[in-house]
């Protein structure tokens, strides 16, 4: 039994079955990425986990509670949080501040009417946010305005800001899309570092092998809607069904 | 019947006006995602070109006559338009007589030219700006235009009849075999309507139908990517800047008969054909069309006595109350595209 | 936190100081003037309110003028307008009791908020121990309230709700202008004579309390002469396009309509009325007509050719003969090159009328004042012998009924007086039900 | 102190010293003077910058922290008029209850327009927000009459009940007051040549205004604050961190609709009629106005927007022609006409056109409003001329971002 449990999950839009039948087991603590072509899925499956769609069919579980018809916010209550393929993350406010509304909302759920305690007074929220802020090494940032920061800081933020959460499922939509060599390697390094301090498992959706390579456990090859293979690494490397997948995209391109 | 038939003529009138100040407002809201306050004072404007151009046409020399007295006792001084003098006091009236519809033609370089000044020197800084900063601009240049009509033209309504021959109306009930007198409606409405349906096509024609249209149409959809296609849209956006003042412009002259004109009329429909705008769909111009017409007509069925007593006071909601409930079962209107002014 | 603390104490005491040492509180105290705003030296101010912006800009620039020229005239500047017809003599061109006037200006923005918010500054920085002026029946019920409160004299302008000799009376209120009431009492006959007892009338109003109170005055006036009222329909302020209101009478056996509109609405309704052809109907065997009871020339301008020979009611016309109107019309065309309005003329008379109170009474002080307008009678001043009653603060006074003019012969000459209604026959109790529901109060001199 | 920062206990403490002062410094002029026409310091006008500096606040707790335009608040404005009208009809003339009411009843409205609007966002929230306000203004100029009065307003009639305060003496209309203390008392000093006008309404008004002040400020500053501007910043980052963002801006709504309710309250407290002109659109659009003139997201801001339109609206407008004439009498003639002439167009009857170029030239010239251009003055006189930049900014206020995202459907 798995943290997350997608079974039987299925999703159209109009006339378009973006997914269908789509099983997935999630083993806790463990790095698990989701591959495919374009179109095959991914970001559709994504939503489905997160709340964004609700499915047609099937059913999510994660850590033995149902997904289905949660708001995104009930369902990062329940331990998921995402880290977007672009950074998504409050681009007016200050790295700090960035890193305290998650904070808040770990400690007092959706909504809290806190207008007039001081977040000064909070010390130790704030001693937990610095604590993350110093182990992404971006401590000496803390009152930047987040937007004015490089797309790589960016992404170490708002990872960040997920994982002062400390989820029980860390989501990353292709997290180093965009990013130069250089950065895609701290990106890795940067997540090896968290898998290894800390009890938390991973699900990657990636379009770099290079990356879902370095990383993870087990792989999820989607195809049309449908998972093709799951396989450990290694296995996937020879799999011809995969490659099939994979050439397919090439023609189409 | 002949009541809701009425009703209807009325609505279509109403929606007419609606519909082009709502269309001309689209176009910038849609195209260059800018809140322009100003354009009720472009439609007012508008109004006023036919104002002035009558005005022009009446330009007068004096001559005293000593047999006449004015109010104060001194020989009157009559007035002579020069037209009259110029091509003879038949043609001369009757050029005078026709300053509305040559208004059109007068208007059209003149709104042309005030959208690209608007555009050019001013509004063209605030495309980055927030809606807020954009309101208040446009704001501000409403005002300032407001005050420099008020300057020549006075607060009071100022009469701008329509010539003639459009005098009178036009008997329905008759053609339809209803009684005589009982369905009947004013020729200049009718043209007013047919002339709305005219510009609303060539609007729409010429963005479906030209290289020109097609881009800024594709403009709409994405501004970054034509951009990069490399074609200078910050140009075409200044063209259509023009464009939409000129259809509020025309439809300003066209509505001087209905309305006498005076310098606030802009506002009083400004915060109408915003609603229109949202109501129809940001950026979808069949939507600000739609809405258009559809406000008017349940503007004009609101007012029926048999419903104006049952719910008392209607007519003077049933706008809002409309635009409510729209706005809350279609989240963007009647045709609005996603993503389009939501931030 | 001390010093915030002791600041907000500081500021209690100065209040607590400040409210103990009055006896009664009133908006200005002054420890050395008598009541509120007592000129000292050898000025007296007065306060223009009048809209500025607005819909009723023009008639406010008008009333404006009016002003200008009475104070002109006051100070012994000019030819002297109407004080050289005006019946009482006491006023001597030498300001008002030898205090030069003064006067400053403010925009009512035809709102009730605005108008008291300029109304307050005049009485509060400028010390204006007058004020007067205001296009719109809903500004002068407003501001008379304010004045009755600050304790200085309202001098009103151009309003015409009952309402503001009615149910809102102040004592420290006075009105020239005649009311709905007049206009139905004088009108109906006339119409009836022209028109016939049997017609069968349609109401359009505009949908505030103005509107109504005309709606009513017009409608009693005329259905005790024989008229039928077939239907009262409210339209919304500034509605712009009248022509859903229009279309219905077309299918009524209406033969009259009564539009109770004013200012733009008036003109676009007036407008779209003739456009749809009803002057050209034939109801019941009869022409059919259309009334404005309240006329206003200004306004009428923007109906242009559709006032032609319609009925309606006006307080004062620049084309009267008498020696007043001539006088008045003679120095005002003279300044300014065209002829006054009926809110000019009003604005004019209103404050020779308040001089020559201060003037007789001997003093500014309200209550005196109150009580020398009060019960006054004069002539001269261009509406005949007129009476400021005592138990409403109304002037009684003849009333025009006039008529869209066919040939006019310049773009002013749009009216024509077709009666001139004695005062006798407007005249109505003061416990009229249409008026009933407020009481004058006492004066109040700050 | 009072749970604010140095920076921020500082900063109040200038508010609180320079709203102490306002009579004071608003009379610059000596009476008599050429120049006395430019003295705003009658009371009047102080309560007006007060209130509608409270409305300001208000409007930007929604505006400037969650980005959410309303077009509609002036109904808020409105309604809270009523209610303390009413309040002082029935129940007394002590300002306490009505401004209680006022609150409570403006919170109402504000909690069920703002339940319906809030569904939307963007410009659909403001039509909506729009729609509802234009709505009670229509029907409080008509068919609510019998509530509101209409067209004249709502008034004090001497047979109103008043239960509290028992029968009327003489003829004349109760004045509020604060538990006997009159609002409309004041204490009149001349000196230096001029009157200093020390009125107890007025310090009434600042103290609460003081409150709603310091309020804003500690809510700015809360955590709560924070998520509002998170609400603004980016509610798609919001959701997936598992905050719900619609009921902070409803909170966040309410909340500003109760100021406005309290600016309403207040109003009727200084001068008790409430006009249905209050709930006009343009009423709406005003205080938007004086937000992002002021500087939108500034705690300072706003209040400045208020001060100045205020100014503008009551000032400007009185200075007619005779009074530019009194100015410069001292030109020969030809020029002083000129000079006269176009003065004449941006004063009196020509003040809208003051305010639509000063629009105009504040949003081009300085995008973070008058605040902004405040802020470049002292960094001038602090450093002289050099560029600064974007970030050293050591204000403690935040700074409006550049731009916002919405959570996708």
């Amino acid at each position: 039994m798995g943290i997350l449990e997608v079974k039987g999950v299925g999703k159209r839009f109009g006339g378009l079955q973006a997914l269908g039948d789509v099983n997935l087991s999630i083993e806790e603590n463990t790095v698990h990425a989701i591959i495919g072509p374009n179109g095959a899925g991914k970001s559709t499956l994504l939503n489905c986990l997160v709340g964004k769609l609700i499915p047609d069919e099937g059913s999510v579980t994660f850590a033995g509670t149902s997904v289905l018809g949660r708001k995104p916010h009930e369902i990062n209550q329940l331990g998921i949080s995402r880290v977007f393929q672009t950074p998504e993350i409050f681009g007016d406010l200050t790295v700090m501040e960035n890193m305290m509304i998650p904070c808040f909302a770990k400690r007092d759920g959706a909504f809290r009417m806190h207008a007039i305690e001081s977040i000064e007074e909070e010390a130790e929220l704030i001693a937990k946010a610095e604590a993350m802020l110093a182990d992404v090494g971006m401590l000496e940032k803390r009152e930047m305005i987040a937007s004015s920061m490089s797309r790589g800081d960016k992404r170490r933020l708002e990872i960040a800001m997920c994982l002062v959460q400390e989820p029980k499922l860390l989501l990353l939509d292709e997290p180093t899309a965009g990013m130069a060599r250089a950065d895609t390697n701290n990106t890795i390094a940067l997540l090896k570092e968290i898998k290894e301090k800390r009890d938390i498992t991973i699900a990657i959706i990636e379009h770099d092998m290079h990356v879902v390579f370095s990383l993870a456990d087990r792989i999820t090859v989607l195809a049309q809607g449908t998972p093709l293979v799951e396989d450990t690494p290694d296995n996937i490397k020879g799999n011809p069904k995969v490659k099939e997948a994979y050439l397919g995209e090439t023609q189409q391109v | 019947m002949e009541t809701i038939l009425l009703q209807l003529l009325n609505g279509l009138d109403k929606g007419s006006a609606y519909a082009l100040i709502a269309l001309g407002l689209t176009l910038i809201f849609g195209t260059l995602g800018v809140v322009n306050f100003a354009h009720g004072a472009i439609f007012m404007i508008g109004a006023f070109c036919a104002v002035t151009l009558s005005k022009l046409l009446n330009l007068s020399f004096e001559t005293i006559d000593p047999e006449k007295l004015d109010f104060l006792g001194n020989p009157a001084k009559v007035k002579t338009p020069y037209v009259e003098a110029w091509f003879g006091p038949e043609f001369g009236h009757a050029l005078i007589d026709w300053s509305v519809p040559l208004a059109i033609l007068f208007s059209i370089p003149i709104m042309i030219a005030v959208g690209f000044a608007m555009e050019r020197g001013l509004i063209k800084h605030f495309y980055k700006r927030p809606h807020a900063d954009q309101i208040l601009v446009t704001f501000g240049l409403a005002i300032v235009l407001q005050e420099i009509i008020k300057y020549f033209y006075g607060a009071n309504p100022i009469s701008t009849p329509a010539p003639d021959a459009f005098k009178g109306s036009f008997d329905f009930g008759a053609m339809l075999g209803f009684d005589p007198n009982m369905i009947i409606y004013p020729y200049w409405r009718l043209i007013y309507f047919g002339f709305a349906a005219v510009v609303i096509g060539a609007v729409f024609s010429f963005l479906q139908f030209t290289t020109f249209g097609m881009v800024v149409r594709a403009g709409m959809a994405d501004r970054e990517t034509v951009g990069l296609l490399g074609i200078n849209i910050d140009r075409r956006f200044t063209i259509m800047f023009g464009l939409a003042s000129a259809v509020a412009g025309v439809a300003g002259v066209m509505y001087a008969p209905i309305l006498s004109p005076n310098y606030h009329m802009g506002m009083d429909f400004l915060v109408l054909c915003f609603v229109v705008v949202v109501v129809g769909g940001m950026g979808s111009l069949p939507g600000a069309v739609a809405a258009g017409f559809l406000l008017g007509i349940l503007e004009s069925f609101s007012s029926m006595n048999a419903v104006k007593s049952v719910l008392p006071g209607i007519d003077q909601i049933i706008i809002y109350v409309v635009a409510i409930v729209i706005l809350l079962t279609r989240p963007r209107g009647l045709m609005g595209k996603k993503g389009v002014m939501e931030d | 936190m001390s010093k915030t603390d002791l600041t907000r104490r500081t500021v209690l005491r100065t209040g607590a100081v400040a409210g103990a040492g009055l006896a009664l509180p009133t908006i200005f105290t002054s420890g050395a003037r008598a009541f509120t705003n007592e000129p000292m030296g050898g000025t007296v101010t007065l306060g223009f309110n009048v809209p500025q912006s607005g819909a009723y800009a023009d008639e406010g620039a008008d009333e404006l003028r009016a002003y200008q020229l009475a104070v002109e005239h006051l100070n012994g500047e000019g030819d002297g307008g109407m004080l050289n017809t005006f019946s009482s003599k006491v006023l001597e061109g030498n300001g008002i009791m030898g205090h030069k006037v003064e006067y400053v200006t403010g925009d009512t923005q035809t709102k009730s908020d605005a108008a008291r918010a300029s109304a307050k500054s005049m009485i509060e920085k400028d010390g204006a121990v007058m004020i007067t002026g205001g296009s719109s029946s809903g500004v002068a019920i407003a501001v008379q309230g304010l004045c009755q409160e600050a304790g200085v004299i309202f001098m009103s302008g151009l309003t015409h709700s009952n309402d503001t000799t009615g149910k809102d009376k102040k004592a420290n209120g006075f009105r020239h202008f005649f009311n709905a009431y007049m206009s139905g009492a004088a009108l109906a006959p006339v119409l009836a004579a022209r028109y016939g007892a049997d017609r069968k009338a349609y109401h359009l109003t505009a949908d505030y309390t103005w509107g109504w109170t005309q709606e009513e005055s017009i409608a009693a006036a005329t259905e005790a002469l024989g008229w039928e009222t077939v239907n009262k329909v409210r339209t919304p302020l500034g509605a712009g396009d009248f022509s859903s209101y229009i279309t219905p009478v077309l299918q009524t056996d209406a033969d009259v309509l009564i539009l109770n509109h004013y200012g733009g609405d008036m003109v676009n309704s007036l407008t779209n009325a003739v456009q749809f052809g009803l002057r050209e109907k034939m109801v019941n065997g009869k022409n059919f007509e259309i009334v404005v009871p309240l006329f206003s020339r200004l306004m009428a301008r923007g109906a242009g050719e559709n006032i032609k020979g319609i009925l309606g009611s006006t307080n004062w016309h620049w084309s009267l003969t008498d020696e007043g109107s001539q006088a008045f019309v003679k120095s005002f065309g003279t300044k300014y090159g065209f002829p006054p309005s009926q809110a000019a003329h009003t604005c004019y008379v209103q404050t020779l009328l308040y001089a020559d109170a201060v003037a007789r009474a001997g003093s500014f002080n309200p209550c005196a004042v109150v009580e020398a307008l009060e019960g006054f009678e004069f002539d001269g001043l261009g509406n005949g012998p007129t009476l400021y009653r005592a138990e409403d603060h109304q002037c009684f006074k003849d009333v025009l009924v006039v008529r869209g003019k066919e040939n006019p012969t310049s773009e002013f000459d749009l009216l024509e007086v077709v009666e001139v209604t004695p005062a006798s026959q407007v005249t109505y109790a003061p416990d009229h039900p249409m008026f009933a529901g407020g009481a004058l109060g006492a004066c109040n001199a700050g | 102190m009072f749970g604010l920062n140095k920076k921020d206990s500082s900063f109040l403490l200038i508010v609180i010293a320079l709203t102490i002062a306002t009579p004071i410094l608003l009379q610059p002029f000596a009476e008599g003077s050429e120049l006395a026409q430019f003295n705003g310091g009658y009371p009047d006008l102080m309560q007006k910058i007060a209130i509608f500096g409270i409305f300001a606040v208000g409007f930007n707790i929604l505006f400037g922290l969650t980005g959410y335009l309303s077009f509609g608040h002036a109904a808020f404005l409105g309604i809270g008029s009523y209610a303390a009208v009413w309040m002082m009809k029935l129940l007394t003339m002590n300002v306490i209850p009505a401004i209680l009411l006022a609150m409570l009843v403006s919170g109402l409205f504000a909690a069920a327009i703002g339940y319906v609007s809030l569904r939307r966002s963007g410009i659909y929230f403001s039509i909506l927000t729009l729609a509802f306000a234009q709505m009670s203004y229509k029907m409080a100029y008509s068919v609510l009459t019998p509530l509101t009065n209409g067209e004249t307003g709502l008034q004090l009639a001497l047979d109103d009940p008043r239960i509290l305060d028992g029968a009327v003496e003489g003829s004349s209309l109760p004045v509020t007051n604060i538990f006997g203390l009159a609002m409309n008392s004041s204490y009149k000093l001349e000196a230096l040549g001029r009157v200093f006008t020390f009125n107890v309404g007025y310090y009434f008004c600042a103290f609460i205004a003081i409150l709603a002040f310091y309020v804003a400020i500690r809510l700015f500053r809360s955590p709560f604050g924070m998520m509002l501007r998170a609400v603004k910043s980016n509610q798609q980052r919001m959701t997936y961190t598992g905050l719900d963002p619609k009921p902070y801006t409803l909170a966040a709504f309410v909340i500003s609709g109760m100021y406005a309710g309290l600016a309403g309250g207040l109003l009727a407290a200084m001068d008790p009629l409430a006009g249905a002109d209050r709930m006009l659109w343009t009423a709406s659009g005003e205080v938007v106005i004086m937000t992002i003139l002021g500087g939108a997201g500034t705690l300072m801001g706003p209040v400045l927007g208020a001060g100045v339109i205020k100014y503008l609206e009551n000032i400007f407008s009185k200075i007619n022609e005779s009074v530019l004439h009194g100015w410069f009498h001292w030109l020969p003639d030809g020029v002083e006409d000129v000079v006269i002439w176009i003065f004449a167009r941006f004063t009196g009857e020509g003040w809208h056109l003051t305010l639509g170029v000063t629009f105009m030239l504040v949003v081009t010239f300085l995008p973070g409003g008058l605040i902004e251009g405040l802020r470049r003055l002292s960094k001038r006189i602090k450093h002289g001329s050099q560029k600064r930049d974007k970030y050293d900014d050591p204000d403690p206020e935040h700074r409006p971002g550049p731009g916002k995202r919405v959570a996708g459907e």
